[in-house]
Protein backbone atom coordinates (compact mmCIF):
# COMPACT_ATOMS: atom_id res chain seq x y z
CA UNK A 1 0.00 0.00 0.00
CA UNK A 2 1.20 3.23 -0.96
CA UNK A 3 0.32 7.02 -0.55
CA UNK A 4 2.25 10.23 -1.51
CA UNK A 5 0.78 13.87 -1.67
CA UNK A 6 3.53 15.88 -3.58
CA UNK A 7 3.74 18.82 -6.06
CA UNK A 8 5.44 17.06 -8.38
CA UNK A 9 4.26 15.47 -11.29
CA UNK A 10 4.65 11.68 -11.69
CA UNK A 11 4.79 8.93 -14.41
CA UNK A 12 1.40 6.93 -14.66
CA UNK A 13 2.38 4.48 -16.81
CA UNK A 14 5.71 3.86 -14.78
CA UNK A 15 3.86 3.82 -11.87
CA UNK A 16 1.02 1.71 -13.32
CA UNK A 17 4.19 -1.14 -13.88
CA UNK A 18 5.62 -0.77 -10.63
CA UNK A 19 2.42 -1.75 -8.97
CA UNK A 20 1.97 -4.61 -7.69
CA UNK A 21 4.76 -6.32 -9.49
CA UNK A 22 5.84 -10.10 -8.72
CA UNK A 23 2.81 -11.26 -7.08
CA UNK A 24 1.21 -13.95 -8.75
CA UNK A 25 -2.24 -13.72 -6.69
CA UNK A 26 -3.07 -10.63 -8.74
CA UNK A 27 -5.44 -11.37 -11.67
CA UNK A 28 -6.85 -7.62 -12.47
CA UNK A 29 -5.54 -4.14 -11.98
CA UNK A 30 -7.28 -1.36 -12.12
CA UNK A 31 -5.85 2.81 -12.51
CA UNK A 32 -7.52 6.04 -12.60
CA UNK A 33 -5.62 9.04 -13.55
CA UNK A 34 -7.40 12.52 -13.17
CA UNK A 35 -5.80 15.00 -15.84
CA UNK A 36 -6.35 18.58 -15.44
CA UNK A 37 -9.40 19.17 -18.04
CA UNK A 38 -9.30 22.60 -20.38
CA UNK A 39 -12.94 23.48 -19.14
CA UNK A 40 -14.11 26.13 -22.10
CA UNK A 41 -10.85 27.01 -23.33
CA UNK A 42 -9.71 29.83 -20.56
CA UNK A 43 -7.90 27.46 -18.04
CA UNK A 44 -4.97 28.90 -17.23
CA UNK A 45 -3.79 26.77 -14.53
CA UNK A 46 -5.18 24.71 -11.95
CA UNK A 47 -4.68 25.42 -8.51
CA UNK A 48 -4.52 22.41 -5.66
CA UNK A 49 -4.65 23.16 -1.89
CA UNK A 50 -4.25 20.77 0.89
CA UNK A 51 -4.12 20.24 4.68
CA UNK A 52 -0.63 18.81 5.00
CA UNK A 53 -0.46 16.35 7.97
CA UNK A 54 -4.53 15.53 7.58
CA UNK A 55 -3.89 14.95 4.00
CA UNK A 56 -1.84 11.69 3.99
CA UNK A 57 -3.46 10.15 7.46
CA UNK A 58 -7.12 10.82 5.41
CA UNK A 59 -5.94 9.07 2.43
CA UNK A 60 -4.41 6.30 4.37
CA UNK A 61 -7.46 5.39 6.04
CA UNK A 62 -9.62 5.49 3.31
CA UNK A 63 -7.01 3.30 1.21
CA UNK A 64 -7.04 0.80 4.71
CA UNK A 65 -10.76 0.57 4.81
CA UNK A 66 -10.96 -0.20 0.60
CA UNK A 67 -7.81 -2.74 1.14
CA UNK A 68 -9.80 -4.59 3.91
CA UNK A 69 -13.32 -4.20 2.42
CA UNK A 70 -12.03 -5.73 -1.00
CA UNK A 71 -9.32 -7.70 -0.11
CA UNK A 72 -7.09 -6.05 -2.16
CA UNK A 73 -3.26 -7.29 -2.44
CA UNK A 74 -2.32 -3.43 -3.43
CA UNK A 75 -3.50 -0.22 -3.58
CA UNK A 76 -1.76 2.93 -4.71
CA UNK A 77 -3.12 6.21 -4.20
CA UNK A 78 -1.18 9.58 -5.36
CA UNK A 79 -2.08 13.38 -5.18
CA UNK A 80 -0.17 16.10 -6.43
CA UNK A 81 -0.66 20.14 -4.90
CA UNK A 82 0.13 23.53 -6.12
CA UNK A 83 0.00 24.98 -9.59
CA UNK A 84 -1.22 22.58 -12.14
CA UNK A 85 -0.68 22.90 -16.08
CA UNK A 86 -3.81 22.12 -18.57
CA UNK A 87 -3.07 18.35 -19.80
CA UNK A 88 -0.91 17.86 -16.65
CA UNK A 89 -2.21 14.47 -14.48
CA UNK A 90 -3.52 15.74 -10.54
CA UNK A 91 -3.74 12.38 -8.85
CA UNK A 92 -3.98 8.38 -9.76
CA UNK A 93 -5.38 5.58 -7.75
CA UNK A 94 -4.70 1.78 -8.79
CA UNK A 95 -6.01 -1.49 -7.24
CA UNK A 96 -4.84 -4.93 -7.23
CA UNK A 97 -7.15 -7.84 -6.29
CA UNK A 98 -7.92 -11.61 -7.35
CA UNK A 99 -10.82 -10.44 -9.59
CA UNK A 100 -11.70 -7.74 -11.55
CA UNK A 101 -15.11 -6.92 -9.59
CA UNK A 102 -13.16 -6.47 -6.79
CA UNK A 103 -10.68 -4.20 -8.23
CA UNK A 104 -13.39 -2.11 -10.21
CA UNK A 105 -15.26 -1.43 -7.24
CA UNK A 106 -12.51 -0.78 -4.83
CA UNK A 107 -10.80 1.95 -7.61
CA UNK A 108 -14.35 3.55 -7.83
CA UNK A 109 -14.97 3.57 -3.83
CA UNK A 110 -11.38 5.42 -4.01
CA UNK A 111 -12.40 7.62 -6.24
CA UNK A 112 -15.67 8.81 -4.35
CA UNK A 113 -13.89 8.87 -1.11
CA UNK A 114 -10.94 10.47 -1.97
CA UNK A 115 -12.84 13.36 -3.88
CA UNK A 116 -15.22 14.81 -1.23
CA UNK A 117 -13.18 13.04 2.18
CA UNK A 118 -9.54 14.43 1.52
CA UNK A 119 -8.46 17.67 2.11
CA UNK A 120 -7.84 19.61 -0.89
CA UNK A 121 -9.55 22.39 -2.95
CA UNK A 122 -9.24 23.07 -6.23
CA UNK A 123 -9.27 26.84 -7.51
CA UNK A 124 -9.47 26.97 -11.19
CA UNK A 125 -7.14 29.92 -12.84
CA UNK A 126 -8.92 31.58 -15.69
CA UNK A 127 -8.48 34.11 -18.65
CA UNK A 128 -11.65 35.77 -16.45
CA UNK A 129 -9.61 35.22 -13.35
CA UNK A 130 -9.86 32.70 -10.32
CA UNK A 131 -12.22 30.99 -8.78
CA UNK A 132 -12.56 28.06 -6.41
CA UNK A 133 -14.42 24.67 -7.61
CA UNK A 134 -17.29 24.06 -5.85
CA UNK A 135 -18.00 20.36 -4.63
CA UNK A 136 -20.80 19.09 -6.03
CA UNK A 137 -24.19 17.30 -5.03
CA UNK A 138 -23.48 14.43 -6.84
CA UNK A 139 -20.23 13.42 -5.27
CA UNK A 140 -21.45 13.77 -2.03
CA UNK A 141 -24.51 11.42 -2.84
CA UNK A 142 -21.97 9.49 -4.66
CA UNK A 143 -20.38 8.31 -0.98
CA UNK A 144 -23.86 6.90 -0.41
CA UNK A 145 -23.47 4.04 -3.16
CA UNK A 146 -20.99 2.13 -0.85
CA UNK B 1 -5.30 26.48 20.45
CA UNK B 2 -4.23 26.18 16.35
CA UNK B 3 -6.90 28.09 14.37
CA UNK B 4 -6.31 26.65 10.71
CA UNK B 5 -8.22 27.83 7.43
CA UNK B 6 -8.19 26.74 4.06
CA UNK B 7 -9.11 27.46 0.13
CA UNK B 8 -11.31 30.21 0.80
CA UNK B 9 -12.11 30.47 4.36
CA UNK B 10 -8.20 31.56 4.32
CA UNK B 11 -8.52 34.25 1.72
CA UNK B 12 -11.30 36.09 3.19
CA UNK B 13 -9.72 35.84 7.18
CA UNK B 14 -7.04 36.82 5.23
CA UNK B 15 -4.24 34.61 7.08
CA UNK B 16 -3.51 30.44 7.08
CA UNK B 17 -3.13 30.22 10.89
CA UNK B 18 -3.40 32.01 14.02
CA UNK B 19 -3.22 30.89 17.86
CA UNK B 20 -6.66 31.49 19.22
CA UNK B 21 -6.99 32.04 23.27
CA UNK B 22 -10.50 30.54 23.93
CA UNK B 23 -12.81 28.95 26.34
CA UNK B 24 -15.26 28.16 23.72
CA UNK B 25 -16.82 24.78 24.74
CA UNK B 26 -18.07 23.34 21.43
CA UNK B 27 -16.86 24.52 17.21
CA UNK B 28 -20.03 26.99 17.08
CA UNK B 29 -19.40 28.83 20.12
CA UNK B 30 -15.34 29.20 19.05
CA UNK B 31 -17.26 30.38 16.01
CA UNK B 32 -19.12 32.73 17.68
CA UNK B 33 -16.53 34.39 19.10
CA UNK B 34 -14.53 34.44 16.01
CA UNK B 35 -17.59 36.41 14.20
CA UNK B 36 -17.84 39.08 16.54
CA UNK B 37 -14.42 39.87 16.27
CA UNK B 38 -13.90 41.56 12.76
CA UNK B 39 -16.17 41.56 9.89
CA UNK B 40 -13.38 39.67 7.73
CA UNK B 41 -14.52 36.66 10.43
CA UNK B 42 -18.00 37.46 10.09
CA UNK B 43 -18.16 36.91 6.27
CA UNK B 44 -15.56 33.84 6.24
CA UNK B 45 -18.33 32.72 8.50
CA UNK B 46 -21.79 33.84 7.04
CA UNK B 47 -22.88 30.29 6.07
CA UNK B 48 -21.50 28.12 8.57
CA UNK B 49 -23.67 25.26 6.20
CA UNK B 50 -21.54 25.93 3.30
CA UNK B 51 -18.12 25.12 5.64
CA UNK B 52 -16.57 21.69 7.54
CA UNK B 53 -14.66 21.57 10.83
CA UNK B 54 -11.33 19.33 11.31
CA UNK B 55 -10.64 18.80 14.65
CA UNK B 56 -7.33 17.57 15.11
CA UNK B 57 -7.14 16.28 11.54
CA UNK B 58 -10.42 14.52 11.50
CA UNK B 59 -13.26 15.53 10.50
CA UNK B 60 -16.14 16.78 13.38
CA UNK B 61 -19.43 18.61 13.73
CA UNK B 62 -20.09 22.09 14.54
CA UNK B 63 -21.23 20.87 17.74
CA UNK B 64 -18.61 18.89 18.90
CA UNK B 65 -16.45 20.10 22.16
CA UNK B 66 -13.40 21.28 21.85
CA UNK B 67 -12.18 20.16 25.60
CA UNK B 68 -8.46 19.10 24.64
CA UNK B 69 -8.52 19.59 21.02
CA UNK B 70 -5.31 21.40 20.25
CA UNK B 71 -5.80 21.93 16.64
CA UNK B 72 -9.12 23.68 14.65
CA UNK B 73 -9.66 23.68 10.81
CA UNK B 74 -12.18 25.02 9.13
CA UNK B 75 -13.06 24.88 5.07
CA UNK B 76 -14.94 24.74 2.05
CA UNK B 77 -16.51 21.01 0.97
CA UNK B 78 -13.14 19.12 -0.28
CA UNK B 79 -12.56 18.99 -3.62
CA UNK B 80 -10.11 17.06 -5.09
CA UNK B 81 -9.55 14.01 -6.71
CA UNK C 1 -10.37 4.14 -30.72
CA UNK C 2 -7.70 1.39 -31.01
CA UNK C 3 -7.84 -2.11 -31.04
CA UNK C 4 -5.40 -4.82 -30.62
CA UNK C 5 -5.37 -8.71 -30.73
CA UNK C 6 -1.49 -9.92 -30.69
CA UNK C 7 0.27 -13.03 -29.31
CA UNK C 8 3.13 -10.67 -28.17
CA UNK C 9 3.69 -8.90 -24.30
CA UNK C 10 2.44 -5.28 -24.35
CA UNK C 11 3.75 -2.60 -21.98
CA UNK C 12 0.37 -1.64 -19.88
CA UNK C 13 2.53 1.35 -18.41
CA UNK C 14 3.69 2.81 -21.91
CA UNK C 15 0.20 1.85 -23.53
CA UNK C 16 -0.91 3.93 -20.87
CA UNK C 17 1.16 6.96 -21.08
CA UNK C 18 0.46 6.99 -24.93
CA UNK C 19 -3.30 7.03 -24.58
CA UNK C 20 -5.40 10.06 -24.94
CA UNK C 21 -2.61 11.81 -24.91
CA UNK C 22 -2.63 15.70 -26.01
CA UNK C 23 -6.52 16.04 -25.83
CA UNK C 24 -7.73 18.80 -23.44
CA UNK C 25 -11.34 16.94 -22.85
CA UNK C 26 -9.91 14.06 -20.87
CA UNK C 27 -10.28 14.87 -17.48
CA UNK C 28 -10.12 10.73 -16.51
CA UNK C 29 -8.66 7.57 -17.57
CA UNK C 30 -9.50 4.39 -16.27
CA UNK C 31 -7.67 1.58 -16.81
CA UNK C 32 -7.85 -2.74 -16.42
CA UNK C 33 -5.10 -4.55 -17.31
CA UNK C 34 -5.85 -8.81 -16.81
CA UNK C 35 -2.99 -10.64 -15.92
CA UNK C 36 -2.08 -14.74 -15.61
CA UNK C 37 -2.99 -15.42 -11.87
CA UNK C 38 -1.38 -18.41 -10.12
CA UNK C 39 -4.38 -20.19 -8.43
CA UNK C 40 -3.24 -23.31 -6.44
CA UNK C 41 0.47 -22.62 -7.35
CA UNK C 42 0.36 -25.50 -9.89
CA UNK C 43 -0.15 -22.70 -12.93
CA UNK C 44 2.32 -23.87 -15.60
CA UNK C 45 0.41 -21.60 -18.42
CA UNK C 46 -2.56 -20.24 -19.50
CA UNK C 47 -3.39 -20.70 -23.81
CA UNK C 48 -5.52 -18.86 -24.87
CA UNK C 49 -7.24 -19.37 -28.49
CA UNK C 50 -9.15 -16.84 -30.98
CA UNK C 51 -11.67 -16.80 -34.16
CA UNK C 52 -9.50 -14.59 -35.86
CA UNK C 53 -11.69 -12.20 -37.45
CA UNK C 54 -14.62 -12.68 -35.64
CA UNK C 55 -12.21 -11.56 -32.59
CA UNK C 56 -11.58 -8.33 -34.29
CA UNK C 57 -14.96 -7.20 -35.19
CA UNK C 58 -16.64 -8.02 -32.26
CA UNK C 59 -14.32 -6.50 -29.66
CA UNK C 60 -14.87 -3.17 -32.64
CA UNK C 61 -18.62 -3.47 -32.09
CA UNK C 62 -18.09 -3.24 -28.28
CA UNK C 63 -16.02 -0.53 -28.27
CA UNK C 64 -18.05 1.36 -30.65
CA UNK C 65 -21.15 0.77 -28.44
CA UNK C 66 -19.35 2.36 -25.16
CA UNK C 67 -17.98 5.36 -26.91
CA UNK C 68 -21.38 6.49 -28.04
CA UNK C 69 -22.90 5.45 -25.05
CA UNK C 70 -20.65 7.07 -22.40
CA UNK C 71 -19.41 9.78 -24.96
CA UNK C 72 -15.94 9.03 -25.04
CA UNK C 73 -12.72 10.82 -26.14
CA UNK C 74 -10.79 7.86 -26.79
CA UNK C 75 -10.94 3.50 -25.49
CA UNK C 76 -8.31 1.13 -26.38
CA UNK C 77 -8.80 -2.69 -26.11
CA UNK C 78 -5.53 -5.29 -26.56
CA UNK C 79 -5.97 -9.09 -25.95
CA UNK C 80 -3.48 -11.62 -26.07
CA UNK C 81 -3.96 -15.23 -27.81
CA UNK C 82 -1.22 -17.96 -27.51
CA UNK C 83 0.99 -19.50 -24.76
CA UNK C 84 0.91 -17.17 -21.26
CA UNK C 85 3.45 -17.24 -18.44
CA UNK C 86 2.44 -16.69 -14.91
CA UNK C 87 2.53 -13.12 -13.83
CA UNK C 88 2.29 -12.15 -17.74
CA UNK C 89 -0.59 -9.36 -18.90
CA UNK C 90 -3.72 -11.11 -20.86
CA UNK C 91 -5.65 -7.97 -22.41
CA UNK C 92 -5.93 -4.30 -20.98
CA UNK C 93 -8.95 -2.04 -21.88
CA UNK C 94 -8.50 2.00 -21.42
CA UNK C 95 -11.27 4.62 -21.73
CA UNK C 96 -10.54 8.54 -21.57
CA UNK C 97 -13.89 10.95 -20.62
CA UNK C 98 -14.48 14.44 -19.27
CA UNK C 99 -15.32 12.83 -15.76
CA UNK C 100 -14.82 9.64 -14.10
CA UNK C 101 -18.30 8.27 -13.85
CA UNK C 102 -18.22 8.08 -17.28
CA UNK C 103 -14.88 6.71 -17.85
CA UNK C 104 -15.26 4.04 -15.02
CA UNK C 105 -18.57 2.64 -16.19
CA UNK C 106 -17.44 2.13 -19.95
CA UNK C 107 -14.40 0.93 -18.62
CA UNK C 108 -16.36 -1.74 -16.69
CA UNK C 109 -18.74 -2.64 -19.18
CA UNK C 110 -15.93 -3.28 -21.40
CA UNK C 111 -14.45 -6.00 -19.47
CA UNK C 112 -17.84 -7.21 -19.05
CA UNK C 113 -19.04 -7.70 -22.45
CA UNK C 114 -15.37 -8.95 -24.01
CA UNK C 115 -15.31 -11.29 -21.42
CA UNK C 116 -18.49 -13.01 -22.65
CA UNK C 117 -18.95 -11.75 -26.08
CA UNK C 118 -15.55 -11.78 -27.67
CA UNK C 119 -14.11 -14.74 -28.99
CA UNK C 120 -11.43 -16.10 -26.77
CA UNK C 121 -11.03 -19.37 -25.05
CA UNK C 122 -8.75 -19.62 -22.16
CA UNK C 123 -6.97 -23.14 -21.41
CA UNK C 124 -5.14 -23.88 -18.22
CA UNK C 125 -2.33 -25.66 -18.18
CA UNK C 126 -1.29 -27.02 -14.31
CA UNK C 127 0.87 -29.67 -12.86
CA UNK C 128 -2.56 -31.84 -13.13
CA UNK C 129 -2.80 -31.50 -16.66
CA UNK C 130 -4.73 -29.11 -19.17
CA UNK C 131 -8.31 -27.51 -18.56
CA UNK C 132 -10.54 -25.18 -20.56
CA UNK C 133 -11.71 -22.41 -18.05
CA UNK C 134 -15.53 -23.05 -17.88
CA UNK C 135 -17.86 -19.72 -18.83
CA UNK C 136 -19.22 -18.27 -15.20
CA UNK C 137 -22.50 -17.82 -14.44
CA UNK C 138 -21.78 -14.45 -13.22
CA UNK C 139 -20.01 -13.03 -15.87
CA UNK C 140 -22.85 -13.84 -18.06
CA UNK C 141 -25.62 -12.69 -15.11
CA UNK C 142 -23.01 -9.07 -15.44
CA UNK C 143 -23.93 -8.19 -18.99
CA UNK C 144 -27.60 -7.24 -17.64
CA UNK C 145 -26.03 -4.58 -15.79
CA UNK C 146 -26.00 -2.54 -18.54
CA UNK D 1 -20.08 -24.25 -46.74
CA UNK D 2 -17.00 -23.88 -44.49
CA UNK D 3 -17.61 -24.98 -40.72
CA UNK D 4 -15.24 -24.07 -37.67
CA UNK D 5 -14.79 -25.66 -34.56
CA UNK D 6 -12.79 -23.99 -31.65
CA UNK D 7 -11.82 -25.04 -27.99
CA UNK D 8 -12.60 -28.28 -26.64
CA UNK D 9 -15.26 -28.84 -29.40
CA UNK D 10 -12.26 -28.49 -32.46
CA UNK D 11 -10.53 -30.70 -29.48
CA UNK D 12 -13.43 -33.68 -29.55
CA UNK D 13 -13.61 -33.42 -33.06
CA UNK D 14 -10.21 -33.43 -33.99
CA UNK D 15 -10.01 -30.44 -36.39
CA UNK D 16 -10.21 -27.05 -36.60
CA UNK D 17 -12.75 -26.42 -39.77
CA UNK D 18 -13.96 -28.31 -42.90
CA UNK D 19 -15.77 -27.91 -45.91
CA UNK D 20 -19.33 -28.99 -45.44
CA UNK D 21 -21.72 -29.43 -48.07
CA UNK D 22 -25.46 -29.61 -46.64
CA UNK D 23 -28.67 -28.65 -47.54
CA UNK D 24 -29.83 -28.18 -43.66
CA UNK D 25 -32.43 -25.38 -43.27
CA UNK D 26 -31.11 -24.12 -39.73
CA UNK D 27 -28.30 -24.72 -37.33
CA UNK D 28 -29.76 -27.20 -35.65
CA UNK D 29 -30.49 -29.13 -38.80
CA UNK D 30 -26.25 -29.36 -39.86
CA UNK D 31 -25.80 -30.17 -36.28
CA UNK D 32 -28.12 -33.19 -36.44
CA UNK D 33 -26.07 -33.83 -39.57
CA UNK D 34 -22.65 -33.98 -38.05
CA UNK D 35 -23.96 -36.06 -35.46
CA UNK D 36 -25.83 -38.36 -37.06
CA UNK D 37 -22.06 -39.17 -39.66
CA UNK D 38 -19.89 -39.54 -36.40
CA UNK D 39 -18.93 -40.84 -32.69
CA UNK D 40 -16.84 -37.51 -32.00
CA UNK D 41 -19.41 -35.53 -33.67
CA UNK D 42 -22.16 -36.70 -31.35
CA UNK D 43 -19.71 -36.23 -28.48
CA UNK D 44 -18.94 -32.55 -29.30
CA UNK D 45 -23.02 -31.76 -29.63
CA UNK D 46 -24.21 -33.97 -27.04
CA UNK D 47 -25.05 -30.88 -25.12
CA UNK D 48 -25.99 -27.92 -27.43
CA UNK D 49 -27.03 -25.45 -24.79
CA UNK D 50 -23.11 -25.89 -23.59
CA UNK D 51 -22.55 -24.32 -27.18
CA UNK D 52 -22.63 -21.05 -28.66
CA UNK D 53 -22.69 -20.67 -32.97
CA UNK D 54 -21.62 -17.85 -34.92
CA UNK D 55 -22.92 -17.57 -38.53
CA UNK D 56 -20.72 -15.53 -40.95
CA UNK D 57 -18.78 -14.30 -37.35
CA UNK D 58 -21.82 -13.21 -35.84
CA UNK D 59 -23.33 -14.92 -32.92
CA UNK D 60 -26.56 -16.34 -33.44
CA UNK D 61 -28.99 -19.49 -32.47
CA UNK D 62 -29.40 -22.73 -33.25
CA UNK D 63 -32.97 -22.31 -35.00
CA UNK D 64 -31.25 -19.71 -37.51
CA UNK D 65 -31.33 -19.98 -41.07
CA UNK D 66 -28.62 -21.14 -42.78
CA UNK D 67 -29.63 -19.59 -46.45
CA UNK D 68 -26.29 -17.91 -47.82
CA UNK D 69 -24.58 -18.52 -44.87
CA UNK D 70 -20.74 -19.21 -46.07
CA UNK D 71 -18.80 -19.54 -42.41
CA UNK D 72 -20.62 -21.32 -39.46
CA UNK D 73 -18.55 -21.84 -36.48
CA UNK D 74 -19.23 -23.80 -32.71
CA UNK D 75 -17.73 -22.96 -29.62
CA UNK D 76 -18.32 -23.25 -26.33
CA UNK D 77 -19.42 -20.23 -24.19
CA UNK D 78 -16.40 -17.72 -24.66
CA UNK D 79 -13.74 -16.92 -21.38
CA UNK D 80 -12.01 -13.54 -22.81
CA UNK D 81 -10.82 -11.20 -20.52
Amino acid sequence: MTVRVQPEPFDAGAELNGFAQGRSDVGAIVSFTGVVRDVDGGLREMQIEHYPGMTEAAIAGIVAQACERWSLADALVIHRHGPLAVGAPIMMVATAAAHRVAAFEAADFLMDYLKSRAPFWKKEVTVNGAEWVAAKDADEDALNRW
Amino acid sequence: MNVMYFAWVRERIGIPHETVDSDAATVADLVAELVAREDRYAAAFADVSALRVALDQELAAFDAPLAGVREVAFFPPMTGG
